[in-house]
């Protein structure tokens, strides 16, 4: 299973690792392409009109022009800016996003590094990111910078506890903490996923409300942290500019925008692999070649993001202090309620 | 009520510092009134409990030639009155008692009209200009003005 | 505690309400006009840039005296009666306008240059694709005569002129002379009644 | 200009490749235009109006953002105070390279309606800063800014980089730059 | 557990430094040019200073080189989003001082013109405001659908923004053959729209969360700072000059003053303030309704024009009510073809002084907020 299929094709295992490098980073780039180019889309046809259209093939080639364009803008640092800081902290932001892409399971067959502690080690490594959000948004020496990056370390700090505990929940219903093993135990139909409860008697179903309800506390914390709308406190364009990337510009801003959705591609991949089947079929055996499964799971991730846009282009923004509350006063105590409870069923089955 | 009995209602407390009630139409009815007492009589159309004129209107600052004048335009939300009051000024030293604490809106209606007209408002906890920057010079809407040829280094006419 | 529970259950009608909505409004027809290649309906009284017809224009100054932004400018010659071809609807032609211009940079669209003009030479358009890379660009020079055609008139005008002096002087002469023709009658009869 | 000043170094005839890879930036930039969320007058409104449903200027590819640091133009978009004058200029400054400048509208053009009495307003935008296009108009319809646009797109499709080159110069020609 | 022990803190002793904030000029919301410079205590507002005067381009000196006729297109300049509503007040001035009655059409088409800008008016200012609370769908629906009333507008008038259509005595032009299908169009299309936007934005719970007993403005401070118009209908006080001290034909419409009565939090506070805007829509699709129905259709415009405009010499206090408020021109005409002052009774410019009042104390999102729901437009504030 931990075996990899590059690593069966190519024998020097130097080699192999690059390209079990290289692929995730590939993967992303055109990821946040097809995000990119889907929200124009979405947020336009709601709104009732077209979105780019002279770009390519009905604006098809939008994100690919702002990429090039991208690439052409000067590279500003502010005279006042901390430096070295201030050119670090996209890097390691993308550098975190990316890292946790060396566990995740495309299939079972392509898993960069088969660790038993894979589902600790992405969280553990996905806070990394933080730390170059609230660098970045130091060393601007911009006053909406340093209110972004603080709003922005609350929010995502606060958020990561109803997170874990949905995640040590389903870590106690699986009773592993490998990503790979996770995703395995929910094969079969979609009644097998984590979300339904997982493989059980039948009785599980008295377990089901709960596994929702996890399944809801941990979607709604990945919207947190990964700053999208009700939640873009961090990047809220009517107060704050544009939050800690506000004297970003260039290249390194595109970091961050890739950092960013990096970071939604990883906190997609978990929800789907901890709760919607990972790369498994929904419909038992039906589709579910090895070829099949990494598109399986791909698309998974792509309803995430579609559902996140939806959301987007629906909900106003909510007040840091409001988003404290949910946190605190919703997530947590009901996170609580459903973890004893996943406990409970665990024990007696 | 009608303009001519507020007029004599205010005629009756400060009988020589209201000089004329001019209602001549189409024209609205204007008290005139002497400029130094402004503060006491505005403070006595709201207090007194038949005038209780609560909302200042507007400020209008007018350049008479050799005097500037003031009018101050009440309403009353309860007995849904209207009066204006004139006060005139001479150019050359142009002071008016302040209103800011009767009416908060006075606040930046006096400073609007110190800084396009320059009444002076004695008692203004910060007259200072509110349209024009704050290192403007001259007052643009009296009639004597003349438009600067550069401002910072920018050539002001066409 | 009641409180709690009542505002996370509004707090998740309220997020399904809008979503259902947004759901709806994606899947229904867009009403974008895709500009260059289809057109918005532009109404045909829309103030938009102003045309001139020279053929029709009589130079009486009216719209640049409406004009509130003053940015219409006009020179003007004297016709000379009689050998000046009159106006396109038949009027009589007063003054050559030599120079018509419309500064569109400074134009404010307002439509009131055309109301006073009694030839309805000047006219507001539907025509707004006009941008330029250069401001100059956007000074509309609609009549412009050449300095022959200027000499020229100026010309004719003079030539007019110096035959209106003579003749005026001429006249003038004329009724000097008779009057004090009149005179010296009159000085004679009085002399003849002595 | 990032990789752009280690590529403007002098190519003589510079040739296929580079031009191609000149057209592929041009490209790029004009077709991804940011712009600065930035409204001064009247004109902001039908500014907002291009971006409704109607008109919807994300058609062109251009998305708006609230930091100069990571726009490509701006439109300025109604009267310039002489207060709000340096203001632009310092937002002109922020802005990074490439960065173009739209004028929308008879006020920034040149002041406009109050170019004659106007003793606190700027008479021309261009007077502190460098207008690539004049949109006309008080204010301009939608369409008309959209046009304006495309006009802006067309040249930065036909700058350009590396050096001037000779197809450019018989493009421009034959184009004329004009869009009918 | 152990004893129960009161923690006393003193935030003086705290080292904390306030942050002061320069919001604006260029700022995505602050609905234009407007420069708020702002002391932040962590997120708290605790003083907020307005500095205006971003867009003074100079009216009022403009009105004494102007002939009467050419102020219109200042006027409309002033309030760039209500330029209907902005010109009927200074033309209504000008009229009671030459004594022009004007025919019983043009009085009906005024009416009616103005209710439509009012709409868009509301429009706009519930659109921005969803924006402020970061709502982007909202805005561009209520977009959407002004631009019929745009369209209806221009068709009348020849402009789409600014329309410079009112003239002493009458109107510029008549009305178009289809004019009363359209505006009957329209207003059902308005009337669609709203259902949909009170249930996408204005019932939202994260919007009522973020605008709920917030920035509450009393009725009494409202009237001592002079607060008009949605401000202080929101906080409660009928004050409507349509209804109040109507002029023109308004006493012949059947319709509600709308004020705010703090449905989800307290009375005066943002959502009132919008909420009445929002139903402020429906009482004039209804105006407009009536008047449709009544209006003579056929009869002349211009019939009342004067021959040349000259107010005799007199000064006048006319006043109108703005979807913003009330605005008023105070004219003095000494008997020639320009005014000899002209003063504008700003009703943004009022509304706006009240912001440092009804802001302190509360976060700095609500600030923005708050701006939002005074519905300010810089032109009119700055003039």
């Amino acid at each position: 299973m931990e075996q990899n299929f590059v690593n069966m094709l190519i024998e020097n295992p130097w080699i192999a690792a690059l390209i079990i490098v290289v692929i995730p980073l590939v993967f992303v780039v055109i990821y946040a392409l097809i995000a990119i180019l889907g929200e124009l889309k979405i947020a336009s046809f709601v709104q009732e009109r077209l979105g780019p259209m002279r770009t390519g093939w009905k604006g098809t080639m939008q994100p690919v022009a702002e990429v090039v364009k991208l690439l052409q803008k000067e590279d500003i640092t502010p005279d006042a800016a901390d430096k070295p800081l201030f050119n670090l902290a996209p890097f390691l932001m993308f550098a975190a996003a990316f890292a946790g892409f060396a566990v995740i399971p495309f299939s079972p067959y392509f898993l960069p590094a088969g660790i038993e502690l894979g589902l600790f080690y992405v969280f553990a490594i996905g806070s990394l990111g933080v730390i170059g959000l609230v660098m970045g948004g130091w060393a601007s020496n911009n006053k909406y910078s340093l209110l972004g990056a603080m709003r922005s370390v609350a929010q995502i700090v606060s958020y990561e506890i109803p997170a874990a505990i949905a995640i040590l929940s389903i870590a106690t219903l699986s009773g592993s903490l490998n990503l790979n093993v996770i995703s395995d135990n929910q094969s079969g139909w979609f009644w097998n996923w984590y979300i339904f409860g997982g493989p059980g008697p039948w009785w599980k179903i008295l377990v089901i409300p709960f596994t929702l309800g996890l399944g809801l506390i941990y979607l709604i914390s990945t919207l947190a942290e990964t700053n999208r709308t009700p939640f873009d406190i961090p990047e809220g364009e009517s107060e704050i500019v544009a939050g800690y990337h506000t004297e970003y510009s260039g290249m390194k801003f595109a970091m961050f925008f890739f950092a960013e959705y990096a970071n939604m591609f990883i906190v997609a991949a978990i929800l789907m692999l901890l709760f919607f089947g990972g790369w498994n079929s929904p419909f038992g055996d039906f589709l579910n070649q090895w070829w099949m499964q990494p598109v399986w799971f791909i698309l998974k991730a792509f309803f995430w993001v579609f559902l996140t846009i939806w959301l987007r282009w629906t909900l106003p923004r909510l007040r840091v202090d409001q988003l404290m509350y949910m946190s605190w006063k919703v997530l947590l105590p009901w996170g609580f309620v459903c973890f004893f409870a996943v406990s409970l069923f665990v024990m007696l089955k | 009520m009608q303009a001519q009995e507020i007029f004599d209602k205010l005629k009756e407390k400060f009988n020589d510092d209201i000089l004329e009630l001019k209602a001549d139409a189409p024209s609205d009815p204007i008290i005139l009134i002497n400029g130094a007492e402004l503060f006491n009589i505005a403070q006595f159309m709201r207090d007194k409990e038949e005038l209780d004129f609560d909302y200042l209107v507007d400020l209008i600052s007018l350049d008479l030639g050799d005097n500037l004048g003031a009018i101050y335009i009440f309403y009353s939300m309860k007995h849904k009155h209207r009066i204006a009051l004139k006060a005139i000024v001479p150019k050359d030293n142009p002071i008016l008692p302040t209103l800011e604490n009767l009416w908060r809106t006075a606040d930046w209606l006096e400073r609007e009209a110190w800084d396009l007209m320059g009444i002076k408002f004695e008692g203004h906890h910060n007259l200072i200009r509110i349209l024009n920057p704050y290192d403007w010079e001259g007052h643009p809407l009296r009639k004597d003005y003349v438009t600067p040829e550069f401002y910072h280094g920018m050539k002001v006419p066409y | 505690m009641l409180n709690y529970f009542k505002n996370m259950w509004l707090g998740v009608y309220t997020v399904l309400v809008g979503l259902r909505l947004t759901l709806i409004h994606l899947f229904s027809r867009n009403v974008t006009v895709q500009y260059p290649d289809e057109r918005y309906p532009i109404p045909p009284n829309a103030r938009n840039r102003l045309y001139l017809d020279p053929e029709l224009c009589d130079a009486c100054l009216r719209c640049a005296k409406a004009c509130p932004v003053n940015c219409i400018s006009i020179e003007s010659l004297r016709a000379v009666p009689g050998l000046t071809p009159p106006l396109k609807n038949g009027d009589k032609r007063n003054l050559w306008v030599t120079h018509y211009e419309i500064d569109f940079a400074k134009c404010c669209f307002c439509g009131l240059c055309t109301e006073p003009c009694p030839t309805n030479a000047i006219n507001t358009t539907t025509e707004f694709e006009y941008s330029t890379t250069k401001r100059e660009d956007l000074i509309y020079t609609f009549v412009k005569m050449s300095d022959e055609e200027k000499k020229e008139k100026e010309e004719q005008l003079a030539i007019y002129q110096a035959e209106q002096k003579k003749k005026k002087a001429a006249e003038a002469e004329a009724k000097a002379k008779a009057e004090a023709e009149a005179k010296t009658k009159a000085v004679n009869e009085t002399k003849n009644d002595n | 200009m990032g990789l752009l000043n280690r590529l403007n170094e002098p190519f003589e005839g510079g040739g296929i490749v580079l031009g191609t890879v000149e057209d592929i930036l041009n490209w790029g930039r004009a077709k991804s235009d940011w712009y600065l969320q930035f409204g001064l007058a009247c004109c902001a409104i039908e500014f907002m109006a291009v971006n409704a449903p109607h008109f919807d200027f994300m058609r062109f590819g251009t998305i708006p953002r609230t930091s100069p640091r990571q726009a490509d133009f701006i439109i300025i978009s109604g009267t310039v105070t002489l207060k709000m004058a340096e203001r632009i200029k310092r937002l002109y400054e922020q802005m990074s390279e490439p960065k173009y400048v739209i004028s929308m509208g008879s006020c920034s053009n040149c002041g406009g309606p109050y170019w004659e009495h106007g003793y606190h307003v700027l008479k021309g935008v261009d007077r502190i800063i460098p207008v690539d296009v004049y949109v006309p108009g008080c204010p301009p319809r939608p369409e008309a800014l959209e046009e304006g646009m495309i006009l802006l797109q067309k040249k930065i499709r036909h700058e350009a980089i590396f050096n001037k080159r000779k197809r450019i110069a018989e493009e421009d020609k034959k184009l004329g730059l004009n869009i009918k | 557990m152990g004893e129960k022990r009161k923690i006393e803190l003193d935030y003086s002793q705290l080292d904390s430094e306030r942050m002061r904030l320069n919001v604006g000029p260029q700022h995505p919301s602050t609905h234009g040019v407007l420069r708020l410079e702002v002391e932040l205590d962590g997120e708290i507002v605790t003083d907020v200073i307005p500095h205006v005067g971003y867009l003074h381009r100079c009216f009022e000196k403009h009105c004494e080189k102007m002939e009467y006729p050419m102020v219109t297109p200042y006027i409309d300049r002033l309030d760039y989003i209500s330029s209907m509503n902005n010109e009927w007040p200074f033309i209504m001035g000008v009229e009671q001082m030459m004594g022009i009655k004007v025919p019983e059409k043009v009085e009906y088409l005024r009416v009616i013109v103005s209710e439509l800008n009012r709409i868009a008016n509301h429009q706009i200012a519930i659109a921005t405001f969803g924006l402020d609370a970061g709502a982007f769908t909202p805005l561009l629906w209520l977009f959407r659908d002004r631009e019929m009333i745009l369209a209806i507008l221009e068709k009348l008038s020849g402009g789409r923004l600014l329309y410079n259509y009112f003239r002493v005595g009458g109107m510029a032009a008549d009305i178009y053959p289809t004019f009363k299908e359209d505006v009957l169009a329209a207003i059902s299309q308005v009337r669609k729209t709203n259902p949909e936007i009170l249930n996408l934005l204005l019932l939202n719970k994260i919007f009522i969360d973020r605008t709920a007993s917030v920035g509450i403005l009393p009725a009494d401070v409202a009237i001592n700072y002079g607060c008009t118009g949605p401000m202080l209908r929101g906080s409660g006080v009928p004050y409507d000059l349509r209804r109040t001290e109507p002029y023109s034909i308004y006493d012949r419409f059947d319709f509600e003053v709308q004020i705010g009565k703090g449905e989800v939090g307290t009375v005066g506070d943002c959502w009132d303030r919008n909420i009445v805007r929002y139903r402020e829509i429906e009482q004039s699709c209804n105006i407009i309704e009536q008047a449709i129905n009544q209006m003579p259709m056929e009869g002349d415009v211009k019939e009342a024009f004067p021959k040349k405009v000259r107010p005799p010499k007199g000064e006048i206090y006319c006043k109108a009510e703005n979807p913003k408020g009330e605005l008023g021109f105070y004219i003095v005409s000494d008997g020639k073809n320009n005014p000899e002052r002209v003063k504008c009774r700003s009703t943004s410019f009022v509304n706006l002084s009240v912001l440092p009042e009804i802001s302190k104390g509360y976060m700095f999102a609500d600030l923005i907020m708050i701006l939002g729901s005074i519905d300010i437009v810089l032109g009119e504030v700055d003039r």
